[in-house]
């Protein structure tokens, strides 16, 4: 997907903002089974992995040598994305939070993220393909804190006057991950 | 000069916090255990063709794995001769040369040093023979498994894996194209030693249902309780797993099935795991046809999960710091589907986003906290349970007992003590 | 409060907007005697202390579980806020920070602060609850770069055709304070 | 300039925002020649040191005292900017990041910005000069990750109905540059 | 081996940069102030029921102070004895038992070990009588507050406290139910050493009208000047205070009313304060009652703020690295309005908040820079204001001088210097 | 005890990695190098008026340099006698007195003690005279370049310098007013060494063509084999060049014309220096007139760009830290049009933002990498390139040779061995 976003107008990107505001508020506030309600049953929860490849020298000139999606080892690929998830997954993650034995989160790490950059990229059929960039800071007790930087590409559906999110690829943007975990909901 | 006999008692029994927190444990680590050790490289079905290449790690010194011009496998040094930067910036490729950017020496993936650029302009010409990457001084391979040593006069590899074969056997060999890594290692950093992933899957089965009981139901402890065992092939070296009853359906038998990727990969992939099944017995023999391991580890750092489907090695990056890689590891000859399918046997509890890894880094930055405490060196940790109840086995290789018993990890540091006390000696 | 943000159109947002981004750029520009005049004399400025609570099995598979109001000392509780301070706390605070001897911040330290995720959670004649997220880029010569994390939970009171700040929550995202001071303006 | 940015329509404020996303999806996916595509044959693009000076006594009292503005050597000081380009210098560092030798980014570094606090401070036929600020998450593989914090002050001009970069001051919150390069393009 | 007389003149009023920066002294303090001393733990406030615990420290060493089903209060390392993690991760709490995350062995809130899931599974139980968390080796406690020390053989808290408790009592027992600690302290990381807040606190009340002029008055020095003590009731404890005229009105005298809690607290607040103090000379005695205390200090890294009604501890985590704690302080009996009002006294001016407190933090992380430098020892800090000047007081413990006379820092380095001494004779 | 012969070969054609990496060789250079040599501080140009003052830095140490009333130069470590407090925070200006924060004693910009505001509170009166400010032991400036040294004994500057002076001359002889720096220095933070930018300036210019290789076009690599020298004036100094051809059109040779600035600056900065150019060969002599500078190098750790008009020190900050500072340098008396679009010469590819530079810092930090690489001392860096092809010339002071010859870098690690081994034989 290229160029600009669709030209919407204000009203249906406020629309979409509204949205994404209300979704970063609940898991920015641990409300993870309200999250799971905004999920579609088929939701597919994608992480690839970021590889660091060599350039190819035969493409020397051209945006597509050191293209983003190159360096992804993503579902379709033979590598091994980080996390490839279903609304089974999903569940279970939001299950396991509200347990006292989920030890790396308790007592529960800060969140809070900037979500930004919204473009919708495609409308097809109630299906709205958005792009979003957020920065998430975490601090877990007694560790350091982290910045988790990304972008979500999602497909949204849209529910009578409800968004539900029926893909997520989470393109998140390390090199080395010194991050505690990539498990967390984005 | 350590106090080896302060840090691991004589019976391995209680082990001083230090041996996680010393920076001067540490630096004896390098040493005698990653100077004198096999240590895992990686799998050749990383590299298949001439110039393919992949970086790997030993201890700190980083390593580039490659296959020759000649189909052969090189293991080198990656830091240029002339003024040392990495020549190799890549994860994994395929190149003709690598190229230092500082000064464009070019060497062969092997390692030879075949352009100078600045030589024309001066007389008396640098011998190039001489001034190659420097090789890792040992390299051996079994089953595709790449290992390399720093120490020329070490054992043979196959003397050295010892007994594992068998219960590595018991999974490979159920493959008639053996086992393939998809794809790049999964690398994190967490701020934990070295020495507590290692522990963890060497046969700590038993935190399972406790670590991670937010997950993982307390029944699954009680089966490792009726049908688990542990074996040490030799101090350093485990393996964990369950022996099914000989009536068990294939279903609970299989490898593969009980995976996310199993469950919900459908008919194509629950297909080819009864299959694999169906001919264990014929290939692997009837004992190790009934196996379902568990956890694996070879001596220093290699791990090895069953039903999780990886490899992984914990790279040391100081006491308190550790570059942790695991691979998803499937059958080669399986169909692509199945691979990915398979391959969340693994991704979906293990790996940087894994559902119980997430529990297990968390535990083992938390050990290292604890293990950097001052003021409690007359208070050891507790290595004792089970003391002394292991035995030999009629089926299976090496002492054996139950899970519960800590024998493992006190056979661990048993090596680990001597192996340190070997260097004390002659430096 | 909880659910999606108001339904205003983006007429009404971007009023919002334009107002917090002004804001924002005061703090920047270290200009806090204008930002000193969007204050309400009766402004209360709260900063809750944060804890590190034991989770509470007994609320095992609510959200209330691990709420974040739970883990916050605010100022009806019986703990100590981080801060709690009036018109006069802050009119020190800006008068300070134009003499020479405020030394902590001589030479003056670098702000950058993004505001977003701006949400009217409601409105009731005049007063608007409106909270927002922001990261803060703080540099203070010879020594580090700081992150500062938060969430703004304001009463803004509409003056004619301007607003003005009459209550600020702000919920810092610490869990160990690895900063040089959390008396900022935010 | 000073006060609240211009008060233009919901609509006009998306215009810029769209442009802005677009730009910064653009940057954060390596692709420049796009990029380039979006200046002006006649941009300048500058990027001022920031120094640590004494505050002036004299100003105390005053917001000028510890005003931006003053710890800037820009373009018209007798200092040394970091960056005064042209389009010549920002065609050479395009051309450079599709070449297999630019070995500080073979392989590429990962590109996250959030582009927020959008504002257009003053508009004059056909020039718009518009502030935002942006927190750029960057993390080179083998080395630590970073933020680049700063403000941008754009001036775009207006062709048909897109825009152009006429001149870009990036004002970067640095004390001491404890960052790679500040050589990128933002 | 260190050179203490190079760190610390004879009579200490020349000492070297390398007492805050060098990593040896930061080794030797651990030993001989940190393993010797009676550190501060917490106040009984915070732990009134059974079950109830909040988290503290002894130097960098994590420690549990619980009160136990018995009602007794312990002190335990926060540290399991299986494989060292926290036991306990919560700040603070209640609950029966303390459940480590790896396997789960569960301890009693005053740290014995209840249960280990595991040794169901192996023959040989193990003696958990001898498995419990290592035990703080002495606890006490004076009106409330809560001590403990590394060193068994210490001498008794109430001997060790000695005459600083005279100015203690000078507030605690103006109020008939003592005082109590409101929530949790504020805690935050600054790159300092540990003992610059401890030196500032312990008596450096004139550096106020200067680092903190952009705040405080030039008239508060004044008022200083005429009416301020520094008293020194042992090496490495302090207290600073004014002695307000005999004719001087209530307001002026009593606690509390200067500060912002006092000032906006609104009617109730008042009255409550003028209550206090119209008892405080039948209280504390006519010259007690007189006193308006600055700053106190207990050895070694203890502090309190009268008027800013605070305790503070200064926690090491290296040589350049602090936790600092503080904690608003309040009469246990207020009503809560008053309480509530009382503790901006407190964190109007101090804590990580704190107006006054943001010019101390840089100023004790600049002090660390200087610290640090090369190349300048011998060019030593100057400790010599006042030097000799103090002496005994009819109305005072302690030798007693004016607030400049910088011969409370003297005496602590002194103690600090023989503290050393004594270790490095023993090591 | 370090093993220097191990360290450096006795030719210096192998050099160990632990010289980059080793904190024991790092502790050895800050006394056997940073305390004995001479070390650039600033430019009197930065200074002009009575209490103008820089910042600068001695290896790790501040140090202010500043004009004193009296219009001298001098330099003081930045660190207040009392607690240590640096007492100038700025990184530049004019001031009457630097006031310390803490207790605002206050110094003069010389560093002379003027006030302790707490003494009018004791009695015996502390001795000013005694407690100013650590002053640099020496100082001296040659062509406004001020330099300093801890060593009381060095020998002078001009001596030191030696014939750098002749290369040196050859550019700030040309400007009738010299030269002048412009603003602050850019400062930015490297993992990296200390030592690889200085090596990099003092000689390599052979990276150039390979390392810039997106940016630098080959032809300029031909140009500099072919009229490229590479000089040594003594060990550790080093100036390379091109000498043009006597033919060369005064555009080819004219200095600042081939920079950014000077093919954009427009006819006004293209006046002013063909005008310059076409005085040199009577300001500098026909020889020199013909020079075009490349890099030069000024032991330990000053740098200078010729084409690129930069000054640049190299600041240790650990062995695997650097504050790297440059300044941009333009002609005193140019018209100021002029300075702005020549310092864009320097600003275009070098300091923080440079197309050139960005290149170099990353080669630095990777160098580092592969310096801290264990299990390879047996594989050291060569540095044998030209060895001996170096001799004296009849035009240019000093050892004369091909650029490509490392002959350079080589006497730099002899002089450094020696240096060692100086404090070695001392300690
Ligand atoms: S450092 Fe590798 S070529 Fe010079
Ligand atoms: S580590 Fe605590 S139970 Fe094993
Ligand atoms: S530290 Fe400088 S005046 Fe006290
Ligand atoms: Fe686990
Ligand atoms: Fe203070
Ligand atoms: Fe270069």
């Amino acid at each position: 997907m290229n160029g600009l976003s669709l030209a919407i107008s204000a009203e249906q990107q406020r629309e979409l903002e509204r949205f994404y505001f209300f979704e970063a508020r609940l898991l920015d506030n641990r409300e993870y089974q309200q999250w799971l309600a905004l999920l579609s049953p088929e939701v597919q929860y994608l992480m690839p992995a970021r590889t660091n490849l060599m350039v190819d020298n035969r493409e020397r000139g051209q945006e597509s040598m050191i293209s983003v999606e190159r360096e992804l080892e993503d579902a379709e690929s033979m590598g091994c994305p980080l996390r490839e998830e279903t609304i089974i997954h999903l569940t279970v993650r939001v299950e396991r939070a509200y347990k006292i034995n989920s030890w790396s989160e308790n007592p529960p790490a800060r969140l809070r993220r900037l979500v930004g950059n919204i473009e919708l990229m495609a409308e097809d059929e109630g299906a709205l393909t958005v792009w979003s960039n957020f920065h998430l800071h975490y601090a877990r007790p007694g560790s350091a804190d982290y910045r988790y930087s990304g972008q979500r590409r999602d497909v949204l559906q849209r529910e009578d006057d409800a968004f539900l999110i029926r893909r997520r690829e989470v393109i998140l943007d390390y090199a080395d991950i010194e991050l505690p975990t990539v498990g967390l909901l984005f | 000069m350590l106090d080896l006999d302060d840090l691991v008692s004589e019976d391995a029994s209680r082990i001083s916090r230090r041996c996680w927190s010393d920076p001067a444990v540490y630096a004896a680590e390098k040493k005698g255990i990653f100077g004198r050790a096999w240590l895992f490289l990686g799998h050749e079905s990383q590299i298949p063709k001439p110039g393919d290449f992949v970086q790997a790690y030993m201890c700190e010194t980083p390593v580039i794995l490659a296959r020759g011009e000649d189909g052969e496998v090189y293991a080198s040094i990656n830091s240029c001769t002339h003024r040392g930067l990495p020549v190799c910036r890549a994860s994994r490729g395929n190149t003709r040369r690598f190229v230092c950017p500082y000064h464009n020496w070019s060497y062969t993936v092997s390692g030879d040093l075949v352009s100078i650029p600045q030589e024309s302009e001066v007389n008396n010409k640098p011998d190039k023979s001489k001034l190659g990457l420097k090789p890792v001084p040992r390299l051996a391979s079994w089953r595709g498994l790449v290992f390399g040593s720093f120490d020329a006069d070490i054992l043979p590899l196959p003397d050295y894996l010892g007994d594992m074969r068998f219960y590595l056997d018991a999974l490979f060999e159920r493959f008639p194209g053996g086992i393939e890594f998809m794809g790049e290692p999964h690398r994190w950093i967490l701020n934990a030693n070295w020495k507590l992933p290692v522990e963890n899957q060497l046969g700590d089965v038993n935190h399972g249902a406790f670590l991670h009981s937010a997950i993982v139901p307390r029944e699954a402890q009680d089966v490792i309780a009726e049908l688990g065992y542990s074996a040490v092939t030799a101090p350093g070296h485990g393996a964990t797993f369950r022996l099914m009853p000989e009536d068990a359906p294939a279903e609970d038998v299989a490898w593969g099935l009980e995976g996310m990727g199993g469950i919900f990969g459908g008919p194509e992939v629950q297909e080819y795991l009864r299959e694999i099944q169906a001919r264990a017995a014929e290939r692997v023999g009837p004992i190790r046809a009934r196996m379902k391991g568990l956890t694996y580890g070879i001596y220093p750092n290699l791990s090895f999960l069953w039903s999780n489907t990886s490899f992984k090695v914990s790279h040391p990056r100081g006491p308190g710091k550790v570059e942790y890689w695991s691979w998803a590891v499937v059958p080669a000859d399986a169909p692509c589907a199945v691979k990915r399918a398979l391959r969340t046997n693994y991704s979906s509890f293990f790996g940087p986003g894994g559902m119980l890894e997430q529990e297990d880094s968390e535990a083992w930055m938390q050990q290292y906290r604890g293990s950097a405490i001052d003021f409690a060196d007359d208070h050891k940790y507790f290595y004792g349970l089970g003391l002394g109840e292991e035995g030999p086995h009629s089926d299976f290789p090496g002492q054996v007992s139950v899970t519960a018993n800590e024998f493992y990890a006190r056979n661990f540091f048993s090596r680990w003590r001597d192996d340190l006390a070997r260097v004390a000696a002659i430096s």
